[in-house]
């Protein structure tokens, strides 16, 4: 369903520890908030990009569908700053091309930043993750059983969407929205079934209310936090002073 | 005779990166029966998903009456009117509250007036046998029952060519045995049947041609007594001869099997040639 | 439409989160007492809380043109009132920023409080002020989930005027022209969701079952 | 020998009202392997989720080892952790991120040190040859995979008895000859295999007793030899007799079978009993 989710998977980074690939995209994200947009943006989205492609291996491809993905959303953004609304029409706002250029910039800084992080590692090992940092293990159990619904859903999904397209259920706009109703009606029933299944399946394996399994994870290195927190040093020291 | 519609070397590959097809060829004959065979994950289902326009190639065509399909609005339009499909899945393609209504989902799409579209629903639930159940609920019909609604729902817009997933999966002998007597009956009308399946004695049984897959190519295709009578290349799919063709080949190459050289189609053929008969 | 990752500033990011944390944790003490007491629902509410991701990811026919998605926000409220909808809303924007890289972690906080908080309330408002009116089920429903759409992009909308103000007029100004360019495109999505919500549960409350399971959800969620 | 498990005149409804089992006896002997034959809606899937305690019957009982079993929550949990159960459906068992991660769920659930269950979990993994998938997500595994994963995670409790619905179905058929060969092995290792399944064929081969299911009752139990080689009870169950046992009892019938009385357990013996061999 989610080409992400594969590459998160298959990367060669996947084995990293998750508290040093965190830290660096966390981190980053920070900076390119906190820093002024040149050059500590244009730095940010090099290093990212790097990291993700050449240090991950993640197809670029998949990268390049996902970074253009918010472009849409940023091309609103940007309109609305560089143009001002008068009671005689449009034109151009002061300085708007400027803030408009700093706030794409950072904005690309981020999304670099939340590509590697997404790209570079599997949801389910950030959830693992929280439940180390203290989120109460029922939500984190809700969430990972949610992640795995979701796979088993959207293959529901789209086999009745390929089965309502052969019967022509997409012929025109109302039709498909008749037709999405329908699907959203029969998806839901069908999710409970499915939990209910598995609450049978989980209850043979002696499930008595806790979702205990074993999850060997790579640990922190010294080494691998450091070299995580010296690149974020330097990217902090280049963004302010060079 | 020239193929009713075909695939020309397909390549698709998922969202992700598996390459589902690879360079596939296929031909479908007008109104014969032909089933496709393979190991898990060979392509099957994917081919089918293409050969209705669900799926769009990277590469390669499909021809359908000789003249390569489009896939704008229209074109999908006409070309599904034309070839109907059936997931493996019942549960897939039932969405409405009662049989009759949900059978009455195509024809509604293709336009057809209230009038019209009852008398597709009579005739389709009549040719699957399940008149009766036209008032229950979806949710509330047995597995065979469903798959044979789910059929109704696509011959109900009077298909040319109907693609089967599985057709027979998960129903009983009985059950599976029903199933195909309806389906050759559509057949014997005129409708030109592709299914897949696991199993090849049914194949053997029932299909006129076969094609064999591979890793998403077709290996082979012709006419199902050439193509599973044919140990080397039905290996090469990860397949057995059908039991009847292991058999009747055994027998063959001792000199026991009587009359013409073909391999027996079914065990009453088989008991014939080696000169018993049925009792 | 989620706002991107790395729109916001800094203090708006850490405002927006700061203003959600209380609802998320009320949300989430609540839940958490449920689990307690039947472990069985997590499981119920995890494949609850997928079908509404997976509505999400749905491309929605809307009337101008472009492909948009349905935010599941009104059968959200509607089904597990606006509490619980808090967290599985967190974790859903949470899956749809790392598995659709939609959204983003920074502006997490923001789009928690837009669509996991102001749009269910209101919807949830809305179906109970309606229900409380003697409207019927389909009406109720339909303007829950349409008018809990506009309140979640008018949020988004509020929230980006926030942070860039328009250099003379100011928030307002800036409130005018984020929203002018949301509702071109938002108001017929939001028509459209709420059909799509009657439909949905319509179809559902058919199947008497079913239906039932759902209102123990949501019995217990509340 | 005396019953391991054993079910004594259940009776089960639906809440929707269906008799899915009506006085339903059957006995489950030690290290044996158990074939359920039936038709859609027999109440095959039914009895499974009786024999581990997932349903309760309305009335009739489940005698372990001789004693009749409580439904009391420690009750079930011991009686759960000898008896496994591995549902038709792999993704209704699978709800971990990883394989190995899934695979550990039981174990730990046993109260076993983290040192042991990892230990299990490499075992089951191995036995089911699925090493190399422990750090896979469930959700990128093939069909055939999540089988194993599936089955990985029942055996990792070391039941005493495994119940199996339909384990090959929708499997190729070297899936489903893999698997049958890796539950062979566990079944030689002394785990007493319970499994249900659409094919005489698959039944006649695998199975060392077969019991007929027909309208939540068991119609016959006993040898498989005995009973699907009986064409009028079988009858009863909607089911022909396999391939093999058909094509030998004509044989047999016209005097061309050579050897003791039996029928042919596979093709190899057919061959040999009307005196021809393998080339
Ligand atoms: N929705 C999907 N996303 C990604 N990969 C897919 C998807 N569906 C199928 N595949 C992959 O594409 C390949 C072909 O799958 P397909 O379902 O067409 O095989 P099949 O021959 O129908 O197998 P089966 O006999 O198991 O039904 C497989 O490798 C499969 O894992
Ligand atoms: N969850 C359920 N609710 C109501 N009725 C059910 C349910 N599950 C099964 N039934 C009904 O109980 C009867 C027995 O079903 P069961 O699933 O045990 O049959 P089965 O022998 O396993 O069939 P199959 O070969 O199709 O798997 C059927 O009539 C079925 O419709
Ligand atoms: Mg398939
Ligand atoms: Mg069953």
């Amino acid at each position: 369903m989610s080409p992400i989710d594969r590459e998160a998977h298959l990367n060669r980074w996947r084995q990293k520890p998750l508290v040093e690939k965190l830290l660096l995209a966390l981190g980053m994200m920070l900076l390119a908030l906190a820093l002024k947009p040149w050059p500590a943006a244009a730095l940010i989205t090099a290093v990212m990009t790097g990291a993700t492609l050449i240090g991950a291996r993640v197809s670029p491809r998949v990268w390049l569908a996902c970074a253009t993905a918010p472009l849409g959303f940023l091309t609103v953004g940007v309109v609305s700053l560089v143009l001002r609304i008068e009671l005689n029409g449009v034109s151009l706002a002061p300085g708007g091309i400027e803030a408009a250029g700093s706030l794409a910039a950072r904005s690309a800084a981020g999304v670099t930043c939340l590509l590697f992080l997404a790209l570079t590692t599997p949801t389910c090992d950030l959830l693992a993750g929280a439940r180390r940092v203290g989120v109460p293990a029922e939500i984190i159990e809700v969430a990972l059983l949610m992640y795995r619904f979701l796979f088993i859903l959207a293959d529901e999904v789209s086999a009745m969407d390929a089965a309502q397209a052969a019967r022509l259920g997409h012929a025109s706009k109302g039709r498909r929205l008749r037709s999405l109703g329908l699907v959203a009606a029969n998806l839901l029933p069908r999710a409970l079934d499915r939990a209910r299944r598995m609450e049978i399946g989980l209850a043979a394996r002696g499930w008595r209310g806790e979702m205990r399994v074993l999850s060997d994870r790579p640990g922190t290195t010294l080494r691998g936090v450091s070299e995580v927190a010296a690149v974020l040093c330097a990217t902090a020291f280049l963004g302010i002073f060079a | 005779m020239s193929a009713l519609l075909e695939a020309r070397s397909l390549t698709y590959a998922y969202p992700g990166g598996v390459l589902a097809l690879a360079g596939l060829d296929l031909s479908v004959s007008r109104g014969r029966k032909l089933g496709i065979l393979g190991p898990n994950g060979a392509g099957k289902t994917t081919l089918l998903l293409h050969l209705n326009g669900t799926l769009r190639p990277a590469s390669g065509e499909i021809r359908f009456d000789g003249r390569t399909v489009g896939y704008g609005r229209e074109a999908l339009i006409a070309w599904r009117r034309r070839v109907g499909l059936v997931l493996q899945d019942a549960d897939d393609q039932l969405f409405a509250a009662s049989v009759a209504e949900d059978v009455s989902f195509g024809p509604l799409n293709l336009g057809l007036t209230d009038e019209e579209t009852r008398q597709r629903v009579r005739e389709a639930l009549a040719a699957l046998e399940i008149a009766d159940l036209a008032d229950r609920p979806t949710h509330m019909l047995s597995f065979g029952q469903k798959k044979r609604a789910a059929i109704a729902g696509a011959i109900a817009m009077r298909p040319e060519i109907l693609l089967l997933d599985e057709p027979t999966a998960g129903l009983d002998r009985q059950g599976a045995a029903l199933l195909l007597n309806e389906l050759k009956r559509l057949s014997e009308a005129g409708t030109t049947l592709v299914f897949t399946t696991h199993n090849v004695d049914l194949a053997w049984a029932f299909a006129d041609e076969t094609a064999l897959f591979s890793e998403g190519r077709v290996i082979a295709q012709g006419e199902t007594s050439d193509v599973l009578s044919n140990p080397s290349v039905l290996a090469q799919a990860q397949l057995q001869p059908p039991l009847l063709v292991r058999l009747g080949m055994v027998l063959r190459d001792k000199g026991l099997l009587q009359g013409e050289a073909g391999l027996p189609r079914d065990e009453a053929q088989l008991l014939a040639m080696v000169g018993i008969g049925r009792r | 439409m989620h706002i991107m990752e790395g729109f916001l500033p800094v203090g708006h990011a850490v405002g927006w989160f700061a203003a959600s944390t209380p609802f998320v944790v009320a949300g989430g003490v609540s839940l958490r007492r449920i689990l307690r007491k039947a472990p069985e629902t997590r499981l119920n509410l995890a494949a609850a809380g997928a079908f509404a991701f997976v509505l999400s990811a749905l491309k929605l026919p809307s009337v101008t043109g472009s492909c948009s998605h349905p935010t599941g926000v009104g059968l959200g409220a509607v089904i597990f009132g606006p509490s619980v909808m808090a967290v599985l809303g967190t974790i859903i924007l949470l899956f749809q920023a790392l598995l659709l890289a939609h959204g983003g972690l920074t502006t997490l906080g923001a789009n928690v409080f837009s669509m996991a908080i102001v749009g269910p309330w209101t919807s949830f408002a809305i179906w109970k002020a309606l229900r409380g009116l003697g409207a019927s089920i389909a009406i109720s429903v339909f303007f829950a989930a349409a008018l809990g759409d506009i309140a979640t992009y008018a949020t988004t909308a509020m929230q980006l005027a926030f942070a860039y103000p328009d250099s003379e007029t100011g928030f307002v100004g800036a409130l005018v022209k984020f929203g002018g360019i949301f509702a071109v495109t938002q108001i017929p999505l939001a028509i459209a969701e709420g059909l799509l919500t009657v439909v949905a549960l319509n179809a559902l409350s058919g199947r008497a079952g079913q239906a039932n399971e759902v209102a123990v959800l949501s019995g217990e969620a509340r």
